[in-house]
């Protein structure tokens, strides 16, 4: 079991994937390190938002994902 | 009532007309919005959405919907995947009593829709794809109804 | 690219907006409102026009709507005569290169159709015919639009 | 040749037909004399317009229908 982490819109392009498995639990340090440096310098930018097992959370930096969780990088949206 | 869907496949908007006129016999007027994409200018335009958000986000919009406005049935599909130019993107439709509680929906939900619900989009143009983002207009689109007639 | 008219027979709604989407290609959006004869509590409906004046009142709505809005084409299609429970009663439908002009002109035009166009309506029910008058809220709906973006 | 008056609306059951031919020319005091007691009074309310060979009259008052022409009477309107 691990942490998969996806990146959604832009920062798939950036991360150069659609998702990466990681050893858990992951918190927001952890998270930074995974990602890559042009994704984490996004990540730290109020306009992403980070959802953890389905939850969009409102800090992001009290991240705290457990084995099997899913968490996603979700940039800005824009859609219709 | 409420058809509330992510469509993969092409979207066949009369049906969506015609069926919630089946559904809402009582209603005065139904009011429709269809997003399409422009048939000049773009090769492709691809939405990408996130299953455990996206549809939810869409269910909720709906339930805000159905608060602010007495509705009789409301209609929001939401293409996902690789469109063509000329192709429908999103159809909202809302049937109601009165006509501007039908109008005032679907403007509520495609403000929302195209800016506070979980999709991404980008544009291939001249063999190149490019992210859009919401323009400024409409994050003042969608600020109209923060407070106004908020949900209780 | 405009298409208003009285129509005598039935209204075909869903060829109304294949018509626009057609001669509107590069319109990103396409509003519409149906008004409807309620389905029950009405036995029928019959609206009366004074040929002179009608028509070229739809017209010169049309022609404030376009100079309001930024429109790609306009369909303002309003029933005469008597119709059955169920028909459609009038169809606005606006294409534009932005969703908010198309939408706000379709409120637009229904506004002024409700309670600025030169129309009679009367209702039957219970094998009585009864006139209606518009209520406070289309007036207060038409309202809305004086001196607001008026025309130059 | 005459003056045609058209009835719209209730006011077509207020005077029992949709029209009816008067001599020209026409003012104001003839049409209230015209149009029967019934019409006359709801004709004197401001709710009430007039238009004349197709034009909508500012003041109705100041009708002056000429041979030929046709004289609508104008309920409040209700459409859509």
């Amino acid at each position: 079991m691990a942490v998969t982490i996806i990146f959604l819109g832009p920062l798939r392009d950036l991360a150069g994937t659609e998702s990466r498995e990681v050893p858990g639990p992951l918190d927001w340090a952890g998270l930074l390190d995974h990602v890559g440096e042009a994704v984490a310098e996004q990540l730290t930018e109020a306009r992403i938002n980070v959802a953890c097992g389905g939850k969009v959370l409102s800090d992001k930096t009290q991240l705290s994902a457990q084995d099997g969780e899913e968490v996603a990088l979700l940039p800005p949206v824009s859609g219709g | 009532m409420d058809d509330i869907r992510l469509v993969m496949g092409s979207l066949n908007t009369n049906q969506v007309m015609d069926q919630l006129a089946m559904v809402a016999p009582d209603a005065g007027g139904i009011a429709s919005f269809i997003g399409k994409v422009r048939a000049s200018g773009v090769d492709a335009l691809e939405l990408s959405y996130y299953e455990p958000l996206t549809l939810p986000s869409m269910q909720a919009l709906a339930s805000d919907a159905h608060v602010r406005f007495d509705l009789m049935g409301l209609v929001m599909l939401h293409r996902v995947g690789e469109l063509a130019p000329g192709e429908p993107i999103v159809c909202v439709a809302a049937a109601a009593r009165h006509r501007r509680d039908a109008i005032e929906a679907v403007d509520f939900c495609m403000d929302h829709l195209k800016s506070a619900a979980w999709f991404w989009k980008r544009e291939k143009r001249a063999g190149q794809w490019h992210w859009i983002e919401p323009r400024a207009a409409d994050h003042a689109d969608l600020a109209r109804w923060a407070g106004k007639n908020a949900p209780v």
